[in-house]
């Protein structure tokens, strides 16, 4: 006990003697991303920057395991404690397996936000989604409808089979298919991990057991590419669409071809930008409980429902004719 | 005739066309030429990797790093490509070989010069590499818009009906056939593994002879680095991560010895195509994808008992030499 | 002959304990372990503070548990890559048991047997039918996991009970977690196991001779069959703080984690090939790799970086001898 | 007086600790047999690691027809048309026979490839040339014997058209027809003007073949000359440095009850039909080439090898050993051929290996006590007067007799009732055999049954109480050691009443 309390002074005299103790009123965000390197949570990055310059006196750390597991980010978040951040925006692998340690940053004063991909409730004060669930869920299958107007078989291939958003939205878009789409059929369910090499292979896995297959659902940014390159090798272009959730300046290729007619995203940029102002009000004291309102700058507003959550704007959609233009931006 | 019966080969070549033609019971599809052409093309790289990993372990050694090796040169070359659209391709297929080379005659140097064991050499620069990968890329990933259609054609061009990947490992196959059984190289690495003692007495100079297969396994991971951007499309930390267990599960299906001096080119091959038409058999026949792994892990168990049994140690055989003397 | 001359007497030793104590493998990486912790506390403002200190163990302690048994294994000669498959398949168990309302006793006891039973499968594969370690672990690693993928596909269990998360998250006195005394407690058996009773001197001697070993009486199989439950118990364990840990099992569980533990094993000075090697050692080796993880972790550098560092520290420390000795001869010349 | 082929000068070569060859010298000459005589560990595989360049000599000159040459590596002496066939063949049980005889120097074709076909028509044309007309070339050599795989390492040996050949005791495992066809093939590389140099303990060999000698001892060469000028107890002198007869101890035989009975022992490979006994205060010599079975039978007494019928009688009680720990349990204990592999822990401190099989005893409730093992090791090192610095060196580091001794220690510590010593003076100096001799007399007198296996006549006949002769699993015969029994005999019986051999003379 002596020793750590010995231990305890030497922190404090160190952090005044190096100096390197943040300024008293900064505010350190830490944005937490599924995997480094992933173009949809680099534009995220992106945002929360801008937001932080906005706001000012934010410092926005970015940081994410390399293969997108939860024990790494586990082991993330409990760097991020010991750094005494004011708060962390996640975007989870696992909604369960992050409970435990989010708990704790909570009760050692952290905010705790969850955004694109949620945690359960108990594990974080609020959820940032993308934009409505069943709103994406409507779009990924709408997007495939549209082009299948004598309908027919269809499949998803999507994250990891533990990404809460992923099975949010599918689940939202099968609840809704009997009644929106009653001539479309999902004939499988496949995950490739967010893994290039695991998602070919499933999309391959997908195209060999179901030959009458029209249309494939990535609602993933890496399995959408990976199913589009698969569909171009193998020539099926025309005969079968890729379509789901792509980010245009990934995506672009595979619209020009026309192994995709369209996609749909939201703005990865906002919703980092978002996640910023969010994290940063309850960090400085907002509460989050059903019906607050928060402001997040230039984007609006967002009002919390029944279960903490929120929702961006509805998804966009690309297709040859904006494609260009947005993967620019994006 | 006895001996073909006698030949881990033959069994295992037996399993696989079981494999196919039970599959194609249930899904007719399955037998096609271009079905068959296609799972030999999804192997390929397999195949290729398993094949530097044989002469690894022929010489008794383990290269755990084969896979981390691959993701660097592939991202290499990456940057390269997507820095320099113009840069030649063919010349991009040179640098990734010789950056894997260049790894793995460091391991091998390692391995012969220090003396440390295989595998704790192989077990550091595994980590080594990958986090090369990360400086190197600062972090991102090289995908899909920033390659060139040139770089990514490079594996897709359809040739005599097959895509250039599968010519490649077809190419690599019969190169190492040549190697393995018509050179005085080839056949120093399998007398090394057999008997190392012995081997020296032979003028052979077994650190070197290591030297050379790290070399070998290098210039595979190497060329399957440029191989594998090129097909899947991406340059990430992540590109083949724990592939090696995998490769090395190729070899030991194909009836390589763990302990050295026992293996085939075609038994690896054939090991190899194992692990591939039961990657691509079970969704056709509609088995959940989740059975793979275990499938995989029991076919390796079963191969190393069966290896076991056929290489088991027979004793002097006294009693046997005498009535062999009688007759 | 030996009637005219004397008999002599030989000294116990030469070196004294000390002295030899002072040069050995574990001092070393003391020393490394103290460099690395002061340049930590230099780096980060925010290493030296107690919680800080507590959290990074949580980042090592499961790893490490299972290091202490496959540091016995690989003395003796033997490796196990399923450990993170038995961890796998442990947690998925315990979550079969949840779903017929098992209670958290009952859990830990789930947990701890199926490592058992997979120790004792892999024991039974190796020491039975004589094959080699590496090669059947290779296979039952994936069977391990596989087996956990068939039960669960992509499904979690979770809502363990509430009592149940005290194994991976709770504290048993003010900063210092369950896991961290248990992994401790663990260690000092493992010393005691190793180090101070017949079966540790029988490891070393099968490690460094099975043959002679089996000449001289040592139950060689039997040896090697308990070192194969006891990796898989201690998988088990693992597997019980981890599940508590995270409070859900899925079947991707602590995947790579058999590289790390090996790594772990072997940069504490554990001739991987067998026969020598300490439990300090693997127990320094593994504060080593948890303060140099959480030290960069603190300054945000990924890991994926850090793994560079403990790379070329496990090359280098292997290395270190046989250039030293090469540097002797040359100067000797 | 011819020019030598070979000429060895001044050869020094040491290792750690040993002077292995201290200044030696060696000639070889054109269609001669020199014959390499010497007692374990007087140099002779060293000098031949020399000839061969696995070792490089610190100081001397080889040289070939009077021409310095340097063999830094195995491949020079290759290159120099030096070539070894060893005495454990070192060949490689994967390949081919033919692959074996051409491996690194095979025929290649014109892209610089192997040529098999033309590798296996060479393979078949130098084995029918040797009369081994029975040897597949395509078969892989593990298929083959120990006899026929010596053939295919002569055959290696003519393939390079080596013009000196180093045989290292090649007769060591092969029965007498074998031996005779080996020193055909002999003669046959005689004419072919071949310089051999012959490595062999068996004095009746050697004067049927060799033409000179050469005898070292302790790294030293003590004399060299003409075969035929020189009487057999005059090289035996140079060799040990004494005259023979003082080697054995003499002691007063008493022989008490039976106390280990072998019924009917069967193992479905290795030995068939076994039935000895043996007495309290017995030494029972096993005699017969290598490969006839005796350490196997050996090795099933001491619970390694299976049997698969058959009864072990220990002081009346029938006991069934399953594993080493169980016959040391009974009483039995081994001490066995491969001093290196299966006798001592080499990385081991000395006090470790002794106190291994007694930890039982050392220890409290399977808790070391370290105090009790350094008694224990104490007290039998200084019993076989074990030369060491410390009881805390590794086993590995000490000389092999001194090594031979920490394994008779470690089995006098467990107090047994009958100790088996399988080639228990192969590879060890002279002092060290003499005090192995010695010492096994004052175990018998004390009352403790030996089993000797030994491929050495004057060991077995030295010691041996009653002898058992063993031949290709079979005992042939149980002799009282007596002043009738002659070497010649011995002999005889050994060959498998093969009456038609005649020994060589013996002194």
């Amino acid at each position: 006990m002596n020793i750590l309390k010995k231990l305890a002074a030497a922190t404090a005299l160190s952090a005044l003697v190096l100096g390197a103790a943040p300024a008293f009123a900064e505010t350190k965000i830490a944005l937490v991303v599924k995997a480094l390197g992933n173009g949809f949570f680099d534009a995220a990055a992106k945002g929360a920057e801008d937001a932080a310059k906005e706001i000012g006196d934010v410092t926005v750390i970015y940081t994410g395991p390399t293969s997108a597991t939860a024990e790494g980010q586990i082991e993330i978040i409990n760097a991020l404690i010991a750094q005494q951040v004011d708060a962390i925006a996640i975007s989870a692998n696992d909604p369960d397996a992050l409970v435990p340690v989010l708990k704790k940053a909570m009760s050692r004063g952290i905010s705790v936000i969850s955004w694109d991909s949620g945690v359960a409730a108990e594990g974080r004060q609020m959820h940032l989604n993308p934009s409505d669930t069943d709103l994406i869920g409507l779009t990924i299958f709408k997007l495939a409808a549209d082009y299948l107007p004598d309908g027919g078989e269809v499949a998803i291939l999507s994250a990891s089979s533990t990404a809460a958003n992923q099975n949010s939205w599918i689940d939202a878009g099968k609840a809704i298919l009997p009644t929106e789409f009653p001539n479309i059929t999902l004939v499988a369910t496949v995950y490739g991990d967010d893994d290039s090499v695991k998602s070919t292979d499933e999309a391959k896995g997908l195209i060999a057991s179901h030959p009458n297959l029209k249309a494939i659902i990535a609602p993933t940014t890496v399995g959408v590419v990976a199913a589009a390159q698969v569909v171009t090798d193998m020539g099926l272009i025309g005969k079968i669409n890729v379509t789901g959730l792509a980010l245009p300046s990934e995506f672009k290729q595979f619209i020009d071809n026309g192994s995709s007619k369209a996609v749909a995203l939201w703005n990865p940029i906002d919703l980092g930008y978002s996640a910023v102002y969010i994290a940063h009000a309850l960090a400085n004291g907002t509460e989050a409980k059903p019906g607050t309102t928060l402001s997040i700058g230039h984007v609006g507003e967002i009002t919390l429902d029944d279960t903490n959550s929120a929702a961006m704007a509805a998804p966009f959609t690309f297709d040859a004719s904006n494609i260009e233009e947005f993967s620019k931006i994006y | 005739m006895k001996n073909l019966l006698k030949s881990r080969e033959f069994w295992l070549a037996t399993g696989i066309i079981i494999i196919i033609f039970g599959v194609t019971l249930r899904a007719p599809g399955f037998a096609r030429f271009a079905n068959l052409a296609d799972v030999f093309n999804n192997t390929s790289m397999l195949i290729i990797l398993a094949l530097g990993q044989m002469v690894v372990i022929l010489t008794r050694s383990i290269d755990l790093s084969m896979a981390a090796n691959l993701a660097l040169s592939g991202m290499i070359v990456a940057l390269i490509n997507a820095a320099y659209p113009q840069f030649p391709i063919p010349l991009l297929m040179l640098i990734a070989s010789l950056c894997g080379l260049a790894l793995g005659a460091f391991n091998g140097i390692l391995v012969w010069k220090l003396n440390i064991p295989a595998i704790v050499v192989t077990l550091g620069t595994l980590t080594i590499f990958r986090g090369t990968i990360f400086l190197l890329a600062g972090g991102q990933w090289v995908n899909a818009s920033e390659l060139s259609d040139s770089f990514i054609q490079m594996t897709r061009h359809n040739f005599l009906g097959m895509p250039l990947l599968s010519w490649f490992a077809i190419l690599i196959a019969a190169a190492f056939f040549l190697f393995m059984t018509r050179t005085p190289t080839g056949r120093n690495l399998y007398a090394i593994g057999v008997n190392p003692t012995a081997s020296v007495y032979a003028g052979i100079n077994v650190g070197k002879a290591k030297f050379i297969s790290f070399c070998i396994s290098g210039l595979m991971s190497g060329f399957c680095g440029f191989l594998w951007v090129s097909r899947y499309v991406i340059g990430s930390v992540e590109v083949a991560n724990g592939y090696e267990l995998t490769i090395i599960a190729a070899c030991v299906i194909g009836g390589i010895s763990i302990a050295g001096g026992v293996g085939t080119v075609v038994g690896t091959i054939l090991g190899a195509l194992f692990l591939g038409i039961i990657n691509s058999a079970l969704p056709v026949i509609n088995i959940s994808p989740f059975w793979q792994m275990a499938i995989s892990g029991s076919s390796i168990i079963l191969a190393v008992i069966l290896n076991a049994r056929s290489a088991r140690n027979k004793g002097r055989l006294i009693l046997k030499q005498k009535s062999e003397g009688k007759t | 002959m030996s009637d005219n001359t004397p008999k002599r007497i030989l000294p116990d030793r030469l070196d004294t304990p000390l002295k030899a104590a002072l040069f050995s493998w574990p001092s070393l990486l003391l020393a490394v372990t103290i460099a690395i912790f002061i340049i930590n506390s230099f780096a980060s403002p925010y290493f030296l503070s107690p919680w800080a200190l507590s959290d990074a163990t949580f980042n090592f302690t499961e790893k490490a548990i299972i290091a202490l048994a496959m540091a016995l294994l690989i003395i003796s000669g033997e490796i196990d890559i399923s450990v993170a498959g038995i961890i796998a398949i442990s947690s998925t168990m315990m979550g079969v048991a949840l779903q017929f309302g098992a209670d958290t006793p009952t859990l830990v006891i789930v947990g701890m047997l199926t490592g058992l039973i997979c120790g004792a499968f892999n024991g039974v594969l190796v020491t039975r039918l004589g094959l080699p370690s590496i090669v059947v672990t290779i296979g039952t690693m994936s069977l391990f996991r596989g087996i956990s993928f068939i039960i669960l596909g992509d499904q979690a269990y979770k809502g363990y009970p509430e009592s149940f998360a005290f194994f991976g998250q709770g504290y048993v006195y003010w900063v210092i977690s369950f896991e961290f005394v248990l992994f401790l407690g663990l260690a000092l058996v493992y010393y005691v196991l190793l180090h101070k009773t017949n079966f540790g001197r029988y490891i070393y001697a099968i490690g460094n001779n099975p043959i002679a070993a089996q000449f001289s009486g040592v139950r060689v199989a039997r040896v090697k069959f308990v070192l194969f439950c006891l990796t898989g118990i201690m998988a088990g364990v693992a597997a019980v703080l981890l599940t508590s840990r995270l409070g859900s099992t899925r079947p991707s569980i602590a995947r790579g984690w058999e590289l790390e533990v090996i790594t772990m094993v072997v940069l504490g000075g554990i001739n991987i090939l067998g026969g020598s090697g300490t439990i300090q050692g693997t127990v320094i080796a593994a504060f080593i790799m948890g303060l140099v993880t959480f030290g960069l972790g603190l300054l945000n550098v990924p890991g994926i970086v850090m793994s560079i560092i403990i790379g070329a520290l496990l090359i280098g420390v292997i290395a270190l001898p046989t250039l030293l000795n090469m540097l002797r001869d040359r100067l000797k010349q | 007086m011819p020019t030598p082929k070979l000429t060895l000068q001044n050869i020094c070569k040491s290792f750690p600790g040993v002077k292995a060859l201290d200044g030696v010298s060696l000639e070889l000459y054109a269609g001669q047999v020199t014959a390499l005589i010497g007692e374990n560990g007087a140099g002779k595989s060293t000098l031949v690691k020399v000839l061969t360049g696995i070792y490089q000599p610190e100081l001397g000159q080889i040289s070939i027809d009077g021409t310095p040459i340097k063999l830094a590596t195995a491949h020079d002496a290759f290159g120099y048309g030096i070539t070894a066939i060893h005495q454990e063949t070192v060949l490689f049980d994967e390949l081919s026979v033919a692959e074996n005889i051409y491996l690194g120097h095979a025929p290649k074709t014109k892209w610089g490839t192997i040529n098999w076909r033309e590798m296996r028509q060479a393979a078949r044309k130098i084995l029918d040339e040797m009369g081994a007309q029975h040897i597949n070339q395509s078969t892989q050599l593990k298929e083959l014997g120990i006899a026929n795989k010596h053939l295919v390492a002569v055959a290696r040996a003519m393939s390079i058209d080596a013009q000196i050949v180093i045989m290292d005791e090649p007769t060591a495992a092969l029965s007498h027809k074998e031996i005779e066809d080996l020193f055909t093939l002999i003669t046959h590389l005689k004419s072919q003007g071949k310089a051999i140099l012959f490595i062999s303990h068996k004095f009746d060999e050697i004067y049927r073949i060799a033409d000179r000698y050469t005898v070292y001892r302790d790294g030293q060469m003590v004399g060299s000359g003409l075969l035929a000028d020189t009487k057999q107890s005059e090289i035996i002198q140079l060799m040990v440095g004494r005259a023979v007869d003082q080697i054995f101890p003499t002691r007063k035989t008493q022989l008490g009850d039976t106390i280990l009975k072998i019924e009917n022992l069967n193992h479905p490979t290795e030995f068939a039909n076994i039935n000895f006994d043996l007495k309290k205060g017995e030494i029972l010599g096993f005699y017969g080439l290598v490969g006839a079975g005796r350490s196997e039978v050996m090795q099933a007494l001491f619970g390694i090898t299976r049997t698969s019928s058959g009864k072990i009688i220990l002081n009346g009680k029938t006991i069934t050993p399953k594993s080493p720990a169980d016959a040391i349990k009974a009483g039995i204990v081994y001490v066995p051929e491969e001093r290196g592999t299966q006798g001592v822990v080499t990385d081991m401190p000395i006090f470790q290996n002794i106190s291994l099989p007694s930890l039982r005893k050392t220890s409290r409730g399977n808790f070391i006590k370290m105090a009790e093992e350094f008694k224990l090791a104490r007290e039998f090192t200084s019993r076989l007067d074990l030369r060491a610095s410390s009881l805390s060196q590794q086993a590995g580091t000490l000389s092999g007799g001194n090594q031979q001794k920490i394994v008779i220690a470690k089995w006098l510590a467990t107090n047994p009732n009958v100790i088996i010593l399988d080639e228990p003076t192969k590879g060890i100096d002279i002092g060290s055999k003499a005090a192995v001799h010695e010492f096994m007399a004052e175990l018998v007198e004390q009352g403790l049954s030996v089993i000797m296996v030994s491929s050495e006549l004057p060991e077995i006949m030295g010691m041996s109480d009653r002898i058992v002769v063993m031949n290709e699993g079979h005992i042939i015969k149980i002799i009282k050691n007596n002043a009738d029994l002659t070497p010649e005999k011995m002999l005889v019986i050994a060959s498998g009443m093969d009456e038609t051999q005649q020994a060589g003379d013996t002194a």
